[in-house]
Order: structure tokens, then C-alpha cells, then sequence
């Protein structure tokens, strides 16, 4: 599975902050006075700007429930809002409708929309992966023909990576794409296309040399998903329903304006693109925080989510969790999460100079989703005979979704390239050692 | 006793395997699954095994079995692993049979045991209360009401209790949650007044229910009364042990499964089972499975000749194949990439049973504290 | 506070590097055991380290200290861990010197501790009675004897215990084995009447002792009396914090020179580093060095924050480290093979020194245990 | 490192039962009737010709001291008298003064040695890697000439295997030989080779044809270590002194009649007694058992060897070992111990048929070895700092032991091939996994 089943994505990153702002895009260090005026000016815009709804409530706030018709509306509203300030995409070029800020100001925005409750919305394939590419790669055309709708969410994109005979080595990919005039002719079928089928247009590696070494005949093209040939079926998985799906192309017609780079060029637009990915789905969580900002507080953490799930399953002994081989477990994986935690937070501060994700990207993908697995193995043991249902009566409603949660964990070393891929990246670009 | 097959056992493998692939490939679960259907196995198939005399095979004659021993019935276990066939095999005919075959008087025992042995009769043991394996947790009551008892209770994972035709019920007489003593065994009619019984859709789409017992009439007391729990250890000691022949049978399917794909699946021009970590992964897999099947046949040995290893060979055993049948079915899907996380794959179907069976009955860290503690540390 | 190093830390570094890779890289620890050499580290080392500021580094100005924080005590004892360098940093410095700068009255304080920090005055924590970790099983007696105390017991792996000038013991004045009050810190003239002390030849050839105390006179108490705990546990946790440090430093070093093995050793006509399961299992040791590192960061930061996470984290960092030195020490030598089994090469003496670390203050699942304990469950 | 340590082996094989007699010569089938003839045959010999020095002393009887000069004594005089009957290498054939018996008879013959409490004597490379290689691959001439003296062990052999350069990779060996007149003259040198120091003569791999493929240039050819030009110089470990050597040659001549098989045909040869050689390693201790023989008994087995060395480091708390994961990783270790002891039983009974050892030997080295290892690393840490000890006062002579042995036994998975190499030959001949 190639792409990222974002329903799933907080099983395995809601206890990860990624340093989101690595800054693509850096302008010039501004001056500490001219960054305490945009603090000033931001406050104002948010308090005025982000609707109640999408906040954390206040102490003593009733909070609004979530998919209420306001709630809802207020959704749109804040993106739009967000979208015309070029906040969806802070570090973007101005000039493309992006927020056009430095490093420093959007760390600015960052925290001055954490201290509210909120998060900036919209984050999605088109603002996290092609976005970025396409403002690395594209061309000039292209950039203005794409980037503000990418701003503005305007499309949803769908991710044409994996085929079924080309899992891990994606560059076997078989889907022809022939050149008819100023059109492309597509034919073939990708799989594991998350949100295929509510997705608007596609971003695709084609082969348009089947001649060439393999890495030497793919293309990277756009399209609308909507165009006659496409065929778009859900797939369900050993966790039930999904949002991935199978799409077949038969004579699919994509304008040639549309592929990106150039022609037979497009592995390394792709390669880019996964790195993106890695650093995505490792990261993602970031953003809005707690209110009260990230200072240290004077009083001890806590670091028991795992134990209080398992404790009305398992029970005490003398005041520890009553399975002392479980509790053991359960406190190494709790211990490891913090160390990858601080790790993604130490090895942002690295590479902070750094433009775009490094190959270190492997090993946060690799080791999150490994870590999640046995998150979960974990907690199905706790849980017992109550984790093992699978619908109707005997069961509450976090139980079940614990199973299906579980059984979808196992696609987390497998999607977004394979634990074994992503072992073998560390192995050679950050060890160097030999093919 | 030999730990390898003998040449009966062998005759009865290949008929075994030939009579499952044909009748309960992994095909015939999903169908059940997918129809939702009612029983959740089927009776028919149920009863061509009692015909082939597999349901009673370790009855005494007189019962209408075929006395052999569990080193034979192991390998029924096995065939029935490697397609997940589900059979009241295990809820029947060697939980609910061992407590009547241990507890009942006659002529109750040899009538219910050959009801069970021609397919006709199905039993159940009702006995956990908890989310976690702890057969003397029990709270459920058994009180004197005139000749007999009433119990009042509830009973969770009890393996095909909702079409069971009576319940072995584990209920205390006397002593708190957690004492071995006071615990009895009582045999209920399923359709009792006072016994509700509602099945709950497992993952592994095999069958359990929740009982519910409101001073529910017991027919018969099961051994002693207050003193059960010496047969149902005995009972549980076996029905582990058939589990782990299960396992043993599933962990082996989904590891030969897996071998073939690695020399079948393509992957950057070369077969993936040329990969060395996939190879060493494959050769511990292996290694693994080779130990399991050793400590399955020793336990089942013992079994045979009722030797006091019994209940240590058994915890052994599921310790072991627990974290095997855990090995070998993660690492099926994950060797086996995208396709076996799609439903139309059967990978789920093993990973999901595995699971279910490393809890059932106590998962390996139970095994090994249950082991300590025989051992005397 | 940062977690990457600052750029002063990066110097303090480097200096480190080449100052201790020219004064003792491990043909110095080599050098000392197979002389036998009496006091089993350099003096004048460690002369040479106290004037470089290195010895007070984080005792204030008044002790003759450079007021720095445990960030840069740590890189000082990273890169002693990568050539195993012996000093009496450990038990001088930090758990002697937390304890007397904890504990000690004016001047006694100040005069201990420029005695330490000039490179004069050892220092030695006498604390272990058992063979494994735990600080308050002590059955150590302390006696009140005219104005002051008087001690009997025995204690073991008394780190440097052999060549110290004076010994914190840690001694009960109430209570029992196990209770955490009671207990209180002694300072001891290793001269005095009544002390004994015998080195032990130790298997990473580092410096430990035996101490038997028979109605030894105490010169001065540490903190209060029977209330020592809390300097104990605070000077523990920093001991155990460098440690740590010490650990990722000697696990760094290893993994680089496996790594470089790896890129040259060739075999089967190719370099051993093309195979993918050695591949693999060098990405997992490098994951969970990244990973280790960023605890150690994490815990100096909060132990120079003084903050309240520092035993919780103290612990998440001790249980990683030990794992991570154990992992690292032992694929060392697997993948160098049969030259990583001779005296000869230095693998050893990583595989050595990673393993009394490892159980020194408590093992991994030592530290596990207690932070479970600490997160109340 | 090659070659086997001996004075190791009890680390790693004394809780392992191979069935030794795998009969690799098996005669035709007694019948019942002859077979207890034999037996009677071999009670009253035993009786008359075992020393009771050589027994495990009998309920109320003294023992008498090891290494005794009576013991000494008693034990040269045992081996004389079973060599003398073939009883060294019982399956062998009569012709060349082994015991000539059939596969029923040995095991017969074994079951009477362990009712009187004994073993077999004389176990050593020549009866368990060298004889049977000869056996089945040396001349006619080579085998007069060599294995009644391997019956009686009158010679003492070197394995030379390993070289510094060729440890997992024994074909990149580098050793040279070359014809001259009837000899060959040997340059070059071997590593890991046990007990060089204390034997007579060498089993070793030369390359008498450099230019040939890797393979191909191999010979085995027995030379005398007493020869000129042999300097031999033991290898200290990190575990201290060991039965481990360098050999160095300069210029040593071999005859060439000791050259076995054919010349440049040694591969084969070397290969097959590699099989020997794990099957030996993973194997031991087989041969004498406990009094009373193999009958199941009435009471329950006890398996808490480790918990009984645990104990008094770690403690007890409501009568369990008070270290709960401690408790856990040992109990694993007891019961994968149980589980593989079985194994080479059960594997035993199945390849009773066969001649000679199968692949599964690699199996039971890896194993066994990795098991030892990790039954080391749990009695470290239960020993806790008592385990830590190198030499002097404050330790146990048992403590200073236990130190010595968890470091030698980082070895076990090194020498006789590595683990890796191992699981390399399991997925290949076992599992067929293509290269």
C-alpha cells in the first residue's frame, strides 16, 4: 500500500510532534521588534477570525459538538478564512496565494494559534505532497494553475503510486501513458489509492517509455478523476471498509501541459514526493498544541495512557497494574514513544538549517509504525477476550474500534513503503553501506 | 512414546487433510462469515465427522467412541487448523465431553457422551467471567433449592454456547473469587427457564455467546460439588492442549503459505525470498514451528499416559504456540505486503483466529507464571 | 531547553574527542589491567582532566567549580564511554560530590569539593549490600557513639572504594531493610579505625572495592539523620544520568567501528555489509541509538532545570541505555566475527564494560519497574 | 572460529539429548530373540569390564574423586577395553576394528551403558568428524592406515579449518599446497584451530590449484603436526585462556598418499564433515543418562535448574522468584530448552532411516547456541554484581566460573559457522528459498 489512509493516520501519530515548519521556503531573519508587531497582529486576526467551534472550549465553555450544522459551517468558514490569508500554507510565496512568511513568523503563527486551541486546517496530499513538489518542480504555468486551488483546497487529490504488481518496487509500475497530440492516453490500474473515490483529480506515474530501464520511462502527470475511462472500486480491508480503492484507466485522456518535469523524468519527482510523504505521515500531529504553550511546567508528566486503558481489564496488585509481564511491556513501549517524541523534536532542531526532509524520514516512518503495531498488540492483550469482538452485543463501542484499530495497524509497515524498504533506505543513505 | 508419527497417525493426517481441503477450506468460514449465517458452522459437516468416528475418537467404546488417544486427535486438530474449519470440535467434544466423561454418573455420562460422539449433542463450558483467562475467578453462585441447585451468574466467551444443547456450568458454592475450592461444575439445559444466551460476533468469526443464568436449574452435578476444579483442570489441560494442536496446524499453513509466496512474488526483478533478512526471518520462523510441533506431540503423549507432567507439558505448549501462532501470522501479512491486509485475501483470517486462540485458555505470559508456579518458583 | 547541541557544547566536545582519544583511548584501560596497576586509573590524568576545569564542571565558582550544567558534564562522559576511559569521574564527581554538596555543612563543603574538583580528594559511594540495585535494602547500622556515629556493615561494588579518600556510606539508623526512612549518608576517613577495604578485580577492568565497617567513626552526617534518602535518590539519579551518558558514548563508538567493519570486512567475495540481514540489524541499532540519544539530552536538560520529571526520565533514560548498550556490544562482536573473541582486538572490553554498566543503579527492567511506579500503576 | 572448543561444550549441549546413533551403517535387522542375547552379552560384560571409578556411584556407594590417579588410571584402562571391542565407535565396521553392530544392537548396547551409569568413552574429532568422513570417502589404504588408530584414539587430531581471512567464507581459504616428488608442501596458516597445542595430526584444507573458481582448488589432506615448519601459538579470549590456536606453515611436507578423495575434489569433503561437525556440537551429551533408563515416571519432572541458580541472588516474594521479568525470560528459556531437546529427539526418530546427518543440523547448532547465549545473559542478570567478577576475593569460584562462560559463549555462534550462515543454509536447503 503506497498511500496514507489519513482515517487512520492518529492511531499511530497522535503522540508525535513533528517540528512541522522545517521551513522550505526561509526568507530573511526578521527583526525581534517586527516579529512582536506580527505576534500583535496575528492575536487580533485570530481572535477575531477563528470561529468559537473550532477552538478548545475554555474552562467553564460548553463546547460545541463535533459535525453539529454549525460546527460544520464554521469549518468551512475558518478554512476560507485561513486560505485567503495564505495561512493554510504559511511558508508558501506570496505571489502563489501562499502566507509568503519566514521561519520565525510562522513559528509565530504556529504558537499564537496554539495558545487559542486551534490548529491551521486544511492539510492535505495537495498541501503536504504535490504542493510542495510542484513549487520545487513545476513550472511556472503550472504553479499558477494548481498552487492557489492546493491553498484553497479546492481540489482533492488522489495518490496514483502502487500497482498491483508494483508494491514495494514501485518503479515496476506498468500503467502506459502514449502521447496523442497534446494528450496523454492512459491505460493500466493503481491500487491503494487512498480516498480514490472521493478524490477529484489524480497525481500518477505513468510509463511513457516501456523501452527504457525502468527508472528511466515514468512520468509524473495530473489529471481529473472525473475524466471518461476512469473506474474507481473501494477496497475493503481485514479491518472492514476503507478509503482505499482500486482504479482502473482505460483510454483515460490527461493533457499533456499536465505532466510535470519532464517527460520519462518523473522517478525523481516521485522520489521527492515520497519524502515528503515519510515526513508526513512520521509527523503528523503538530500544529495546535494544549493551550498554556510548551514551557516546562513545575509539576510531573504523566505517562500513562497505555496503563489507564489496560487497568479496568487487568486490574491492581498492590497498586501496579496486576500483569507484571504486561506491565512491563506496556512501560517499554510507553518509554519508547517518549524517546521518539524527543527524538523527532531533536533531530527537527538538527535540521532545522536543512531544506526539505532528510533521509532520517525512514527512520521516524519505520520506527513510528512499528512502535504503533506493538502499541496495539499490546493493548489487545490488556483488553483480553473484550478485544476480540467484532460487531453487535457483548462489546462497548472503544473496544470494538480497539480491534479494528489493531488489526488496521498492520498496514502501517507495510503503506508509505514497507518497514523492510524503509530499513534498507537508513541502510544506505545514512550509513552508507554498500549495495 | 514416539514423537514422531506413526504410520496409523499418518493414514489418519493424509484422510484428514484430503476430507478438510475438500469439505472446509478457508473458503467455507468466509462463507459462513459472509452469510451471517445462524449456527456459525455447519451441521452437516458435523456430522459427516462423527460418521468418520472423528468427534468420538477418544471415547471408550461404551460411549460410542473409538479410544484412541489425544495423539490422534491431535492431528484431527491440526488438519483443522490449517483451514480454520469451524467445529464444535473443541467446545463438545473435548471441554464439555472431558467434564462429563470425568464428573457425570452413569447412565447420564455414556448418554450424553454418545449424543456427542454420533454429532447430535452439543455442549458448551460456560466458566469465564473476566476479560482474562482465571478459571477460579468465578462468582457465579450455585445455591440449594430442594434436591438440586439454581444458579445466578453471567458467563462471557463461552465457545459455541448459542447452540449448545447443555452448558457445563462453573459456579461456586462456597469461597470467594479466586479459590480453587467451592468451585462445582453443573450441567444446565440450554433451554432452561432462566438461561439467556446471546452470541457474540468474534473476530475470528467463530462462534461465542454470553450466558446469562437467573437461578437457572442445574440438571447434575459434575464431580464433587465445591471440589469441580479438579475436573475442570483435567478438562482444560486437554482442551489447551487440542488448542495448541490448532495452532500448531494454522502457524504451519500460514508459514508454508508464506515460504511460497517468497519464491513466487516478484519484486525489483528478483524473487523476494532471495532477500536475506526475509530469509532469516523465514529460518526462525521455522526453527519456532519445528520446537512447537516437538512440545505438542510430547504434551499429548503425556495426555495419553496420564503422567503427572500434564499440566506443565500443557502450559509448555501454549506458551509456545501462542507466540508461534503470533510469529508466523504477523509476519505472513507482513511478508505477503498490501494483499494481505485486503479482506479477499485469507491472511486476515489467520492473523485474526491466531489471535483469538494465543488469548484463549491463557495467553503465553500466563503459561510461563502458571509453569514458575508448578515448578515451584 | 535544546536537545541538538549548542555550539559551545560542540566545542566542549571536540576538545573532549581529541584530548581523551590522544590520553586514553582503550590501549590505556588495557595498559592499567594488564600491569595491574594499584590504583586501576591514571592520577595524572586525572590531574590533567581537573585542570582543564573538567573535574568541577558543574560545582559552583565558591567549590572551585566552572558552574556549568549536567548538558555538558554528559558530552565529557560521552566521550570517555567511546575509548572506556577509567577515571574516578563517576564516583568523585558526581555521586560522591552530589551527596557532599547535598549534604555538607560549610566549610566542610567547600573544602571537600575543591579538594575533588582540583583532582585531589576521592570520593566513594558505599552503598550496595546486595547484588542487585536497591538503595534503601540496607542493613548497614549506624550507632549513635558520644557526639557522633559509629558504623558496622559490609558493602560491595564500591565504585574506586579502594583508592578513595573518603566514603559516603549510606547507613540505617532506624527501621528496616527496605524502608526508605531510616537511612542516612555518613562521611567516612577510608583511613580510619574500624574500615577495611578490599579491591575487586572487576570483569570490565574498572575500579570497585568491598568495605567493611566495624564500629567506624563517622566524621560528619550527610543531610539528615535517618533522612538521608533524598540526597541519596537525588545524587543517584545523576550518577545514574551520566551513566547513561558514559553508556551512549561506549554504544556510539561501537556501532561506528561495526559500521566501518561492515563497509571493509569482505567475505563470499563481497564486503559483509551488502548483506541485507546485517543491514537491517544495523538500521534497528541506529533507530535505537537516535533514540537513546535524545533521552540522555532530555534528562540532563531536566536534571539542569532542576525539574520534577528528572527520576521519571532518569529512568526511561537508564532502561534505554541499558538495552541499547547490551544490543550494540553484543552485534559488535557477532558481526566481527571470530577476531571479535580475542583478547587481542578491543571488542571485548565494549562487550565488558556495556555489561556491568548495564546492571550498575538498576537494569532495565529495574528502571521500568520504577517508572511505572512513579506514573502510579 | 571454526572449530569446536571442548572444554565450552557442556555450556551449550549439556541439557540437549541427540540420539547419536543415527546408525550410519546399519546392518541388517536382528530379531527380537538375538537382540536379547545380545543384551545379556553386554550386561555381563559391562559388568566385568566397567571400573566403578567410570560409574555415577551407586545409592550409598562413594564416589570416587575426579582426576584421581585411580580414575586416571581406571579411565585409560575403560577406553583400552571398549576400543578393543569397537565399543568407541559401535556402529563402525568390524573389518576395521569397529563394533560392527547394527543399528539395534548399538541402541542395545547404549541403554546397558546408561543402566550402569556410564558413558561411552573416547568421543573426539576423530570418531565424530573425521572416521566417519574417511569411512565414507577415504581409500582403502587411508582407511586401514587410519581408523583403528581412531578407534582407539591413539592419535589426537587438529581441525584445519578457519584462516584469517576465510571465517564464514571457508573457501576463501589462501593455505597453499603444492606437489613436489610425493609430497606436498604447505605454506600459509589456520586460525581457531582447537587444541592444535596438544595434537598430533591435522585434518586440514588446502588450495592445491590457485587459479581454479574458489571451490574447485580445494584439497583435505592429514599431515603430522610434528612436522618442521609447523609453529602453533594459542589464542587468548576474552574469557581468558583457551584450547584455541594460530598454526602457522612454513614450508611443512605432507605425503601425498594423505591426500583424501581427490585433489582438488576436497570441498565436497570438507562440506560433508561440517555436517558431522554440528550434528556433533548440537548434539552432545547424548550416551550415558541417569540411572533407572528412559521408562516416563510417575512423578513430575523438574525443570528450574536456572531458578534453583537464581534464587539466592534474586530472592523470593509469596514464594515466586521476586523478579517478575526476570522470572518470565527465565521460565521462556527453561521451556525453549524442553522444546528443542524434544526436537532432536523427535527429528532424531525421523531421520532414523536416513543415513548420516540432514540439514536440520544447522537448525539445532543455531539454536542451541543462540539459546545457550541467552540462558547466560538471564543468569548474568540474576547473578547480578557477583556476576561481574574477574578474579580474586569478593566472588564465588562459581561466580568467577559462571563470568568466564557467559563470555565464552558469545563465541557459540561464531565457531562451527555462524549463526548467520546457519539460517542462510536453513532457507536454502530446507526451506528452498532461491539465492
Amino acid at each position: 500500500m503506497r498511500s496514507t489512509d489519513l482515517d487512520n493516520r492518529h492511531y499511530y501519530c497522535h503522540y508525535l510532534q513533528w517540528p512541522t515548519a522545517v521551513g522550505h521556503f526561509s526568507k530573511e531573519v526578521r527583526s525581534m521588534e517586527s516579529l512582536e508587531s506580527f505576534r500583535q497582529e496575528v492575536r487580533s486576526w485570530l481572535e477575531e477570525n477563528c470561529p468559537a467551534s473550532q477552538r478548545l472550549p475554555r474552562d467553564g465553555e460548553t463546547p460545541l459538538p463535533w459535525g453539529s450544522p454549525q460546527a460544520v459551517e464554521d469549518a468551512k468558514l475558518w478554512l476560507e478564512r485561513c486560505a485567503n490569508k495564505g495561512f493554510t500554507c504559511p511558508s508558501w510565496p506570496a505571489e502563489y496565494g501562499g502566507g509568503g512568511l519566514s521561519n520565525e513568523q510562522e513559528k509565530v503563527l504556529r504558537q499564537e494559534v496554539a495558545a487559542v486551541g486551534t490548529q491551521l486546517p486544511g492539510m492535505s496530499f495537495g498541501t503536504h505532497m504535490l504542493g510542495p513538489v510542484l513549487l520545487e518542480l513545476g513550472n511556472e504555468e503550472q504553479k499558477r494553475r494548481f498552487i492557489p486551488d492546493i491553498i484553497h483546497n479546492r481540489l482533492t487529490w488522489a495518490q496514483g503510486y502502487s500497482e498491483p504488481g508494483a508494491g514495494s518496487d514501485l518503479a515496476g509500475l506498468q500503467t502506459r501513458a502514449e502521447r496523442v497530440g497534446d494528450e496523454y492516453v492512459i491505460n493500466g490500474s493503481k491500487i491503494w489509492t487512498t480516498g480514490a473515490n472521493n478524490a477529484d483529480w489524480m497525481f500518477c506515474l505513468v510509463r511513457t517509455d516501456p523501452d527504457a530501464p525502468k527508472h528511466d520511462g515514468i512520468s509524473f502527470i495530473l489529471f481529473d478523476l472525473k475524466s471518461p475511462g476512469v473506474t474507481i472500486s473501494p477496497i475493503e480491508l481485514i479491518s472492514g471498509a476503507s478509503e482505499f480503492c482500486q482504479v482502473f484507466f482505460e483510454d483515460v485522456r490527461a493533457k499533456a501541459e499536465n505532466l510535470i518535469g519532464e517527460k520519462n523524468k518523473g522517478w525523481a519527482i516521485a522520489k521527492r514526493l515520497l519524502q515528503y510523504e515519510r515526513t508526513m505521515i512520521s509527523g503528523m500531529g503538530g500544529g495546535g498544541g494544549p493551550r498554556g504553550g510548551a514551557k516546562r511546567k513545575r509539576v510531573a508528566k504523566r505517562y500513562r495512557s497505555m496503563a489507564d486503558m489496560a487497568l479496568p481489564y487487568v486490574g491492581e496488585k498492590d497498586g501496579k497494574l496486576a500483569d507484571f509481564a504486561l506491565r512491563d511491556q506496556l512501560t517499554q513501549t510507553e518509554m519508547d514513544t517518549i524517546c521518539l517524541t524527543l527524538t523527532t523534536k531533536r533531530v527537527g532542531e538538527e535540521v532545522k538549517a536543512q531544506k526539505g526532509p532528510g533521509h532520517t524520514a525512514s527512520m521516524f516512518k519505520w520506527y513510528a509504525t512499528e512502535l504503533n503495531k506493538r502499541r496495539q498488540e499490546i493493548l489487545t492483550t490488556a483488553l483480553g477476550t473484550q478485544a476480540l469482538g467484532w460487531e453487535g452485543e457483548g462489546f462497548q463501542a472503544h473496544e470494538l474500534a480497539h480491534t479494528r484499530g489493531w488489526l488496521r495497524s498492520k498496514g502501517n509497515s507495510i503503506e508509505g513503503g514497507t518497514s523492510e524498504v524503509q530499513m534498507n533506505v537508513i541502510a544506505k543513505r545514512v550509513l552508507g553501506l554498500p549495495d | 512414546m514416539a514423537l514422531a508419527l506413526t504410520e496409523e497417525q499418518k493414514i489418519l493426517q493424509s484422510t484428514a487433510r484430503e476430507f478438510i481441503s475438500a469439505n472446509a477450506p478457508v473458503a467455507h468460514l468466509r462463507g459462513l462469515r459472509d452469510s451471517r449465517d445462524a449456527t456459525g458452522f455447519s451441521r452437516d459437516l458435523w456430522k459427516e465427522m462423527a460418521k468418520l468416528g472423528w468427534v468420538g475418537l477418544t471415547f471408550d467404546e461404551a460411549s460410542g467412541g473409538s479410544d484412541l488417544g489425544y495423539a490422534e486427535l491431535a492431528v484431527l486438530f491440526e488438519e483443522c487448523g490449517r483451514t480454520l474449519a469451524p467445529t464444535p470440535f473443541l467446545s463438545s467434544a473435548v471441554l464439555g465431553a472431558e467434564c462429563v466423561r470425568r464428573g457425570a454418573a452413569e447412565p447420564l455420562r455414556a448418554q450424553i457422551l454418545s449424543g456427542v460422539a454420533q454429532g447430535e449433542t452439543l455442549l458448551a463450558l460456560a466458566l469465564d467471567e473476566r476479560a482474562h483467562f482465571a478459571p477460579y475467578v468465578i462468582e457465579t453462585k450455585a445455591e440449594k433449592s430442594g434436591e438440586g441447585y439454581v444458579l445466578t451468574g453471567e458467563k462471557g466467551f463461552v465457545l459455541d454456547g448459542h447452540v449448545a444443547d447443555r452448558l457445563v456450568v462453573v459456579a461456586r458454592t462456597s469461597g470467594a473469587a479466586g479459590d480453587r475450592d467451592g468451585v462445582g461444575l453443573f450441567l444446565v439445559d440450554r433451554l432452561a427457564k432462566g438461561v439467556t444466551v446471546s452470541r457474540t460476533g468474534m473476530v475470528d468469526s467463530r462462534n461465542a455467546a454470553r450466558v446469562r443464568l437467573d437461578r437457572a436449574p442445574a440438571e447434575a452435578v459434575l464431580g464433587e460439588v465445591g471440589g469441580g476444579a479438579d475436573v475442570l483442570d483435567a478438562a482444560l489441560d486437554r482442551g489447551t492442549a487440542v488448542l495448541c494442536a490448532e495452532i500448531l496446524g494454522l502457524a504451519t499453513e500460514a508459514f508454508e503459505q508464506t515460504v511460497e509466496y517468497l519464491k513466487t512474488r516478484e519484486q525489483f526483478g528478483v524473487k523476494i525470498g532471495t532477500f536475506q533478512a526475509l530469509k532469516h526471518r523465514a529460518s526462525v520462523m521455522f526453527a519456532e514451528l519445528e520446537l512447537a510441533r516437538s512440545i505438542v506431540r510430547e504434551t499429548m503423549n503425556a495426555i495419553d499416559e496420564d503422567g503427572p507432567d500434564v499440566p506443565a507439558l500443557v502450559s509448555v505448549a501454549k506458551a509456545r504456540c501462542s507466540d508461534v501462532g503470533s510469529l508466523v501470522s504477523r509476519e505472513m501479512l507482513q511478508m505477503h505486503g498490501g494483499i494481505g491486509m485486503t479482506d479477499e485475501a485469507d491472511i486476515g483470517f489467520y492473523l485474526k483466529r491466531a489471535r483469538v486462540a494465543e488469548l484463549t485458555f491463557g495467553d503465553a505470559s500466563y503459561h510461563r507464571d502458571r509453569f514458575a508456579t508448578l515448578q515451584g518458583y
